[in-house]
C-alpha cells in the first residue's frame, strides 16, 4: 500500500515537473501570461529527504487548489528541484529554476540550505518563502525578499508555554547535537530558567541507539518532573523506548516537531502515549472551515494519505506566495518582486498555521505553534487553551 | 553512582552483544579474504528492512521473516562476493572501493523502495521491559538477541574450528595456494564465507530493527562500527569480536553516563586509532 | 669498515643468528657462504637495516648504526642487493639509477650513471621498463647498478650471480672486479657456488645454522670439515 | 620531454577554460554554479589522486582535511578580519597542521590507512560541534563574507568564483605533475610496488608519503576554504560531509586517478552528468549511479576512463587484459 503511494507520488512529481517545464516556456514565449511557474527545491533525498517530501506535498496541494480557485484567470504550476540536503546543489537549483523565470520561490528546508539558497534568489531578484528554518539568523540577514511563516521561537513559545501551565520545576532536556535541535535546546533552557524552572541539559549525537544510559542519568541523578526531547524522530522512539523500559518518576515527556504526528501514532502507538509535540491540528483532523477542508480533502486526493504538519507549512506559505502574486499582477499586469514582497508584508491572515503577519524583516513574530498530545488513536491540542480540543492528560507518561 | 554504574555496564554489555553479531560478518570475511566489505552494514540494513516489509504487508513477526531475510541478503552478499571475486588487480584496495559502491547502491534502492521514513517493528513484545532485581533494565528484544548473537557467536567459532568447511575457510585464509593443494577450491570457500556474513548480517539486521529503529542512511554508521570492532578484535579471533563489541559497547554507556553523550562517538573513534596505532593486530589477533 | 659483535636475531623464537662476530676491513671482498638458511640474507637485512637485531652491536665506518633507518644507511655508504631482483617498479632502468643516486648519493650525476649503465652493459637497455623489460642477468646488472648509484662504500651482494650460466657467470664475476677496482669498494657476496667465490674473494666466512663456523681463505674454509658435513648434509640437493 | 609534445593541446585547454566557458555559460548562473561546484569536486579529486597515485595511499576521509581548511579559513574572515586570499591559504595550512595528526595512520597498511583517515574526519567533526566557542557549535557559522575584488575582476561573482577555483584546481594539477615528474616522483611511484628496494637506495619512504600527505590535505583544505566563501555558511555536518570524500573518490576513479588530467575530467564528467541527466531522469536516490559507476569501472576498467576509451579504440592492439603498463600512466 505504502509502496503504491510512493508510485502515485512519483508520477504526481513527474506531472507537476512537466507542467512546470511547459509553464516556463509559455512564460518565456508571452512576457504577460496570466500562467505563474513557481520555483521550489526540496530535499528528496539525503538526510532530509522525509520532511522535504512532506513540504514538498504541501506545496503541490497548494498550487493544485489555486489552479482551482483562480480557474479561467491565471494557473499555477511549480518547478521543483530536488536539492539532496546540499547547499551547492539549493544554490544551482535557485539559480537553475531563476534562469527559468520562475515567479517566485517555495520551499527550502534545513536553515544552513535555506541561507545560501535565499541569498541566490535575492541575487535573481525573487522573492523567497519558506517554512524550513527555523534559525533567528536567516531573517536578520537585511533581506527584503525572504519571508518566513515560522520560527524557532514559535517552537520554544509553545514548548516554553506548555512547561509553565503544567507548573514543573525541573526539566531535563535531552537535545541532538544538530544545528536546528541546539539551538531549539539553548532557546528552551534560557526561557525555562528565566521562569525559574531547573534545568538540566544531555546533548546527544545523532547516531545514538541507545538513550537508557541518557535516560538512566535523568531517572537517578536530574529526577525532574518532565523530559524536553529536541531531535528527530529515530531519536523520540529511543528516547521513549529507553523511558518505557526505566520509567523514570517524570509527569510528562513533551518533544517538539515530528511528534505529535498521525504517522507516529499510527507507526509507534503504544509507545507515543500522553507524549507531547508540536502539533497545528488534533489527529484525525478536524479540519474547520472551508479552506482547511479543501485543503485536506486535495492532499489525500493527490497524495492518498491524511496531510501532516509538514504539508500544512508547504501549503499555507505556497497560498500566501500565490496570493500575492496575484494581487501583485492584476493591479498592472506585470509582475515584479519588489511589489510582490510588498504584498507579502501587506497580509493579515487567519491560516491553517495560525496568524501570519510578516514584520519588516520577513519574519512572522505572531507565529506560534500549539502543543498536541497522543491519546489513544488521537492528537488532541492541549496547548494554548484558546486551541485546546481537550485538557491535557497531566501528568501522564507512555508507561 | 553504583546504580548508575552498573546500568551502564548492562546497556553495554548488551549492546556489546549486538555489536557483536554486526561485526562477526565483517571479521568473517576480513579473515577470510583480507576483504573489508564496506555493504555490510547496508546488507544488515536490508534485512531489517525485510522484515519491515513483512510485518507490514503479512503482518508476520520479524522472527517469523528471518527464512526470508537469510535468502535475500545471503543472495545479495553472493552476488557482491561475485562481483568482488572478479577483481584482479590490487584486490584489497579496489575491493573496497567496489564495495563502497554496492554500498551506494544499496542504500539508494532502499530508499527508493521504502522511503526515507524510520522504520521499527510494532511487534509490542519485544519492547516490553526486562528487568532484574530493579535495578538493572533492558528490553526484551535486547536480551532476546543477545542471547541469539552469543550463540551465533559460538555456532561460528564451533564450525570455524571443528567442521570441515570451516577448518577449509581458515586453511584459505592463511595460505591459499596451500588450501588449493589440499584440494579445497578456494572459490567456494571464500563465496561461502560471504554467505555466512550475510547470514550473521540478516541475524544483526533483524536484531537493530526490533531494538531500535532504521533508516536508510544508518547502513554506513553499522559499517563503521563493525569494522571499529574487527579491528579492535584482531583478525581471526572470534572470541575477540565478542570482547571487543562488549568493550565498546561498555565504553559507550559509560560515556554517555559520565561524561557526555554526544562523546559517545568519539570515545569509539579513538579507541580504533589507539588500536590501530599501538597494536595493529588488536587485542586477540594472531600474527 | 664493517664490524659485528655478537649479533643474534631471532624470529618468534627461531634462532636465524646467533652470536656472529666479524670484522671486514676496508677494500676487502668477503664471500659468505652456507646452505639454505643459513642465515646469510638475514645477515644483509641486518647491516642494511631492514629490521634491527635481536641482540649485539653492528659498527660501519667506525660509528655504531644503533637502530639507524635503512635508508640512512644507504645515504651513509651501505649498497645492497636482492637475490631476487626488486627493480623499482613503473620506472625506466635509467630512473631506477637516477632514484638511487638522487636519494642514496644526494646528487645528480649524468656521467656516472653513464658509466654505471655502460660498466654493467646496459646501456642499450636504459630506456626499458624496469619491471617488466629485461632478461635475468640483466635484472641482476639492475640490481648492482642501483646499489652503485648509491656511491656505498660497502656493497653486499646477494647471489647475484646464482641462477646465471656458467659463461654469463664467468663474465658478471669479472665485471663485479671491475667495478670494485674502480669505485674502491668493500664487498661482502653471498654466493653457492665455490667456484666463484674462489675467483672473487680471498676471504670466505662459512654460516651454519646462524654461527659462524670457519673464516679464512676459500682453500682453507672448504677443507673444513665441519663446512664438509655441512653441505653433504644439506645443501647436497 | 613529457609536456613539449602536448603544449599546443594545453593551451587549448586553457584558452577554452578561462575564456570560451564564460563567454558561453557566464550569463546563465546556474550552470556556472554547477561547474564551479563540479571544479571543486575536482579540485579535491586531484589532491586525493595525488596521495593515491604518489603516495600509494587511498584514504577515504578526505572530508576531514576539506572541514578544517574550511573552518580555519572562515573563522579568520569571521573572527580576526583577515582579508578572504589569504585566509583561504590559511586554511590550507591549517589542513596541513591536522593532517600533522594523521601521520601516525601512515604505518598502517592499504585499507587500514582508508579507514582510519575515516575516522579522523569523524573525530574532527565531533570536536568541531564540541569547541563552541570557537567553531559555533552544531549551529555553524552564518554569512561567511564572499570573495574580495582583486585587479579588476569581482570573484564574488559566479564568473569570478569560477575563474578562482579553475585556477586553484590548474594550480594543483602542476603542483601534481610538477612532483610527479621530478626525482622525488620518480621515487614515489616506485615506492607503490617496491617499498623495501627504494628504501634500501636510500630514499625515505615514510617521509615522502608524509609529504604527499601534507600537500593533499593543504590543498584540500584550500578547496575546502574556497567553498566555505563560495556558500557562505558552514556548519560541522556540511564541513565534514562523507560527499567531500565519496564524490572526488567516484570522480577521480571514474577520470583515472593515476593520470593528472583524470580526477577533473572525471569531477566535470560525474557531476555534470548527474546533475543534468540522472536528476532528471530519477528525482530521487540518483546517487545510485555514482555506485554503479565507481563499481563498474572497478571491476572493467580500474585505470580510470581516458584507458578504458583508449583501449577501446585500439582493441586490435591489444593482447590480453593486462592493465596499467606503464606507458599508460606516463
Amino acid at each position: 500500500m505504502r509502496q503504491s503511494r510512493f508510485i502515485k507520488g512519483l508520477a504526481a512529481k513527474s506531472l507537476i515537473a512537466g507542467i512546470a517545464g511547459l509553464g516556463a516556456v509559455a512564460l518565456a514565449g508571452t512576457a504577460a501570461a496570466e500562467d505563474f511557474a513557481l520555483g521550489s527545491h526540496v530535499p528528496l533525498t539525503g538526510k532530509l529527504a522525509r520532511v522535504g517530501t512532506g513540504m514538498h506535498e504541501g506545496i503541490a496541494v497548494a498550487v493544485a487548489l489555486a489552479n482551482e480557485r483562480y480557474a479561467g484567470r491565471h494557473s499555477f504550476s511549480v518547478e521543483t528541484i530536488d536539492d539532496e540536503t546540499s547547499p551547492a546543489k539549493a544554490v544551482a537549483a535557485v539559480e537553475k529554476l531563476a534562469a527559468d523565470e520562475v515567479v517566485a520561490f517555495t520551499g527550502g528546508y534545513g536553515s544552513n540550505i535555506i541561507g545560501p539558497a535565499s541569498e541566490a534568489a535575492a541575487k535573481a531578484d525573487k522573492v523567497y518563502i519558506t517554512s524550513g528554518g527555523v534559525a533567528p539568523g536567516l531573517t536578520e540577514r537585511g533581506m527584503t525578499g525572504f519571508f518566513r511563516i515560522n520560527n524557532s521561537a514559535g517552537y520554544g513559545k509553545a514548548m516554553v508555554g506548555l512547561f509553565d501551565e503544567m507548573g514543573v520545576e525541573k526539566v531535563a532536556i535531552l537535545f541532538s547535537n544538530k544545528e536546528a535541535t541546539s539551538g531549539m535546546a539553548k532557546y528552551v533552557e534560557k526561557h525555562l530558567e528565566e521562569a525559574g524552572v531547573e534545568v538540566t541539559m544531555h546533548e546527544f549525537d545523532g547516531s545514538t541507539t541507545d538513550f537508557k544510559p541518557i535516560m538512566n542519568n535523568v531517572k537517578l541523578r536530574d529526577r525532574p518532573d518532565a523530559v524536553a526531547m529536541i531531535g528527530y524522530e529515530n531519536d523520540y522512539v529511543g528516547i521513549l523506548r529507553a523511558g518505557t523500559v526505566l520509567k523514570p518518576d517524570v509527569k510528562a515527556m513533551v518533544g517538539v516537531w515530528s511528534l505529535a504526528t498521525s504517522q507516529m501514532n499510527e507507526e509507534f502507538h503504544d509507545l507515543v502515549q500522553n507524549v507531547y509535540g508540536t502539533s497545528l491540528l488534533p489527529y484525525p483532523v478536524e479540519f474547520q472551515g472551508e479552506e482547511a477542508q479543501a485543503f485536506a480533502a486535495k492532499y489525500e486526493e493527490l497524495h492518498g494519505q491524511k496531510p501532516d504538519y509538514l504539508g500544512q507549512f508547504g501549503y499555507v506559505q505556497t497560498t500566501l506566495l500565490v496570493d500575492a502574486i496575484v494581487r501583485a499582477f492584476e493591479d498592472d499586469q506585470k509582475i515584479e518582486a519588489g511589489e510582490i514582497a510588498e504584498e507579502l508584508r501587506a497580509v493579515e491572515a487567519d491560516t491553517l498555521i495560525g496568524d501570519v503577519v510578516f514584520d519588516e524583516k520577513g519574519d512572522n513574530p505572531s507565529f506560534s505553534h500549539r502543543m498536541g498530545q497522543h491519546r489513544g488513536d488521537r492528537v488532541e491540542i492541549v496547548w494554548p487553551k484558546k486551541a485546546q480540543t481537550a485538557e491535557m492528560n497531566f501528568p501522564a507518561v507512555p508507561w | 553512582m553504583v546504580e548508575l554504574t552498573l546500568q551502564a555496564l548492562f546497556s553495554g554489555l548488551l549492546a556489546g552483544g549486538t555489536y557483536a553479531t554486526l561485526a562477526l560478518g565483517l571479521a568473517l570475511v576480513f579473515g577470510t579474504m583480507r576483504i573489508i566489505n564496506l555493504a555490510h552494514g547496508e546488507l544488515v540494513l536490508l534485512a531489517a528492512y525485510v522484515a519491515f516489509e513483512m510485518e507490514r504487508s503479512a503482518g508476520l513477526n520479524p522472527l517469523a521473516s528471518i527464512p526470508v531475510a537469510l535468502v535475500v541478503v545471503g543472495l545479495t552478499a553472493l552476488a557482491i562476493y561475485l562481483a568482488v571475486s572478479r577483481i584482479r588487480t590490487d584486490r584489497e584496495l579496489n575491493s573496497l572501493l567496489l564495495t563502497f559502491g554496492v554500498a551506494i547502491v544499496l542504500t539508494n534502492l532502499i530508499l527508493i523502495v521504502w522511503s526515507a521514513d524510520i522504520r521499527s517493528t510494532s511487534s509490542g513484545w519485544f519492547l516490553e521491559g526486562f528487568v532484574i532485581a530493579d535495578t538493572l533494565f533492558s528490553m526484551r528484544s535486547e536480551v532476546v538477541f543477545f542471547g541469539v548473537g552469543l550463540a551465533l557467536i559460538a555456532a561460528t567459532w564451533w564450525w570455524l574450528n571443528h567442521s570441515w568447511l570451516g577448518r577449509a575457510l581458515r586453511a584459505v585464509s592463511s595460505n591459499r595456494d596451500a588450501a588449493l593443494l589440499m584440494g579445497v577450491n578456494p572459490a567456494l570457500v571464500e563465496g561461502l564465507s560471504f554467505v555466512v556474513s550475510g547470514v550473521l548480517a540478516t541475524f544483526s539486521g533483524i536484531a537493530i530493527y526490533c531494538a531500535t529503529v532504521v533508516f536508510p542512511a544508518l547502513g554506513h554508521n553499522l559499517t563503521i562500527k563493525a569494522f571499529v570492532i574487527t579491528v579492535l578484535a584482531g583478525m581471526g579471533s572470534v572470541p575477540g569480536v565478542l570482547i571487543g563489541a562488549i568493550l565498546i559497547g561498555m565504553g559507550e554507556s559509560l560515556t554517555a553516563t559520565f561524561a557526555k553523550p554526544s562523546l559517545q562517538e568519539l570515545t569509539a573513534m579513538v579507541v580504533f586509532l589507539l588500536i590501530l596505532f599501538l597494536r595493529p593486530r588488536g587485542l586477540f589477533g594472531r600474527r | 669498515m664493517l664490524a659485528l659483535e655478537s649479533v643474534s636475531m631471532n624470529f618468534g623464537g627461531v634462532a636465524a643468528l646467533s652470536d656472529v662476530t666479524l670484522a671486514v676491513a676496508e677494500g676487502e671482498t668477503l664471500g659468505l657462504v652456507g646452505p639454505n638458511g643459513a642465515g646469510k640474507t638475514t645477515l644483509f637485512n641486518l647491516i642494511s637495516g631492514v629490521f634491527p637485531p635481536s641482540s649485539g652491536r653492528i659498527a660501519f665506518a667506525g660509528r655504531p648504526l644503533g637502530r639507524a633507518a635503512n635508508w640512512k644507511r644507504a645515504r651513509q655508504g651501505i649498497g645492497r642487493t636482492f637475490q631476487i631482483p626488486q627493480p623499482l617498479h613503473e620506472l625506466t632502468v635509467r630512473e631506477n639509477l637516477t632514484v638511487a643516486q638522487r636519494f642514496g648519493a644526494g646528487k645528480r650525476d649524468e656521467a656516472r650513471l653513464d658509466e654505471i649503465l655502460e660498466l654493467l652493459d646496459l646501456a642499450d637497455k636504459q630506456h626499458v621498463d624496469a619491471a617488466h623489460g629485461l632478461a635475468l642477468t640483466e635484472q641482476k646488472a639492475l640490481e648492482v647498478g642501483k646499489a652503485l648509484a648509491v656511491e656505498p662504500r660497502l656493497l653486499m651482494l646477494d647471489e647475484v650471480l646464482g641462477g646465471l650460466e656458467t659463461s654469463a657467470k664467468r663474465a658478471f664475476g669479472g665485471t663485479l672486479m671491475t667495478v670494485k677496482e674502480r669505485f674502491g669498494l668493500t664487498m661482502i657476496v653471498i654466493e653457492h657456488d665455490i667456484e666463484t667465490i674462489r675467483t672473487l674473494c680471498p676471504r670466505a666466512v662459512v654460516l651454519n645454522f646462524g654461527r659462524i663456523i670457519a673464516d679464512g681463505t676459500p682453500e682453507a674454509v672448504f677443507r673444513d670439515p665441519e663446512v664438509v658435513r655441512s653441505y653433504t648434509g644439506d645443501a647436497a640437493a | 620531454m613529457r609536456a613539449a609534445p602536448r603544449t599546443p593541446l594545453v593551451l587549448a585547454v586553457l584558452l577554452l577554460a578561462y575564456v570560451a566557458v564564460p563567454l558561453a555559460f557566464g550569463g546563465q548562473d546556474y550552470v556556472m554554479s554547477l561547474i564551479i561546484a563540479a571544479l571543486t569536486i575536482g579540485g579535491i579529486a586531484v589532491a586525493w589522486a595525488l596521495l593515491g597515485n604518489l603516495g600509494g595511499l587511498v584514504s577515504f576521509g578526505h572530508a576531514a582535511f576539506f572541514g578544517v581548511g574550511a573552518y580555519v579559513s572562515a573563522l579568520l574572515t569571521l573572527d580576526a578580519g583577515w582579508p578572504v586570499l589569504p585566509a583561504m591559504l590559511a586554511g590550507g595550512l591549517g589542513a596541513a597542521v591536522a593532517s600533522v595528526a594523521t601521520l601516525p595512520a601512515l604505518r598502517l597498511r592499504g585499507p587500514y590507512f582508508a579507514l582510519a583517515i575515516l575516522a579522523y574526519a569523524h573525530i574532527f567533526k565531533i570536536l568541531a560541534v564540541e569547541f563552541e566557542s570557537v567553531t559555533g557549535g552544531a549551529g555553524g557559522l552564518l554569512s561567511i563574507p564572499g570573495f574580495p575584488t582583486v585587479l579588476g575582476l569581482e570573484l564574488g561573482s559566479k564568473v569570478g568564483a569560477y575563474c578562482l577555483i579553475l585556477t586553484i584546481v590548474l594550480a594543483w594539477m602542476a603542483v601534481y605533475a610538477a612532483i610527479r615528474g621530478s626525482t622525488w616522483g620518480l621515487a614515489l611511484r616506485a615506492m607503490h610496488d617496491s617499498e623495501l628496494a627504494t628504501r634500501v637506495v636510500g630514499v625515505p619512504s615514510t617521509h615522502l608519503k608524509a609529504l604527499m600527505l601534507l600537500v593533499s590535505a593543504f590543498m584540500t583544505g584550500v578547496i575546502g576554504a574556497f567553498n566555505a566563501h563560495q556558500i557562505s555558511f558552514l556548519d560541522p555536518d556540511y564541513a565534514f560531509s562523507g560527499e567531500w570524500t565519496v564524490l572526488p573518490i567516484a570522480a577521480a576513479i571514474f577520470g583515472g586517478y593515476r593520470t593528472v588530467w583524470g580526477p577533473v575530467i572525471g569531477a566535470l564528467a560525474v557531476y555534470l552528468v548527474d546533475q543534468l541527466v540522472f536528476k532528471e531522469l530519477m528525482p530521487s536516490g540518483h546517487q545510485l549511479i555514482f555506485g554503479l559507476l565507481l563499481g563498474a569501472m572497478i571491476l572493467w576498467s580500474p585505470q580510470g576512463l581516458l584507458p578504458l576509451i583508449s583501449r577501446l579504440g585500439l582493441r586490435s592492439g591489444e593482447g590480453g587484459d593486462k592493465e596499467g603498463k606503464p606507458g599508460a600512466r606516463a
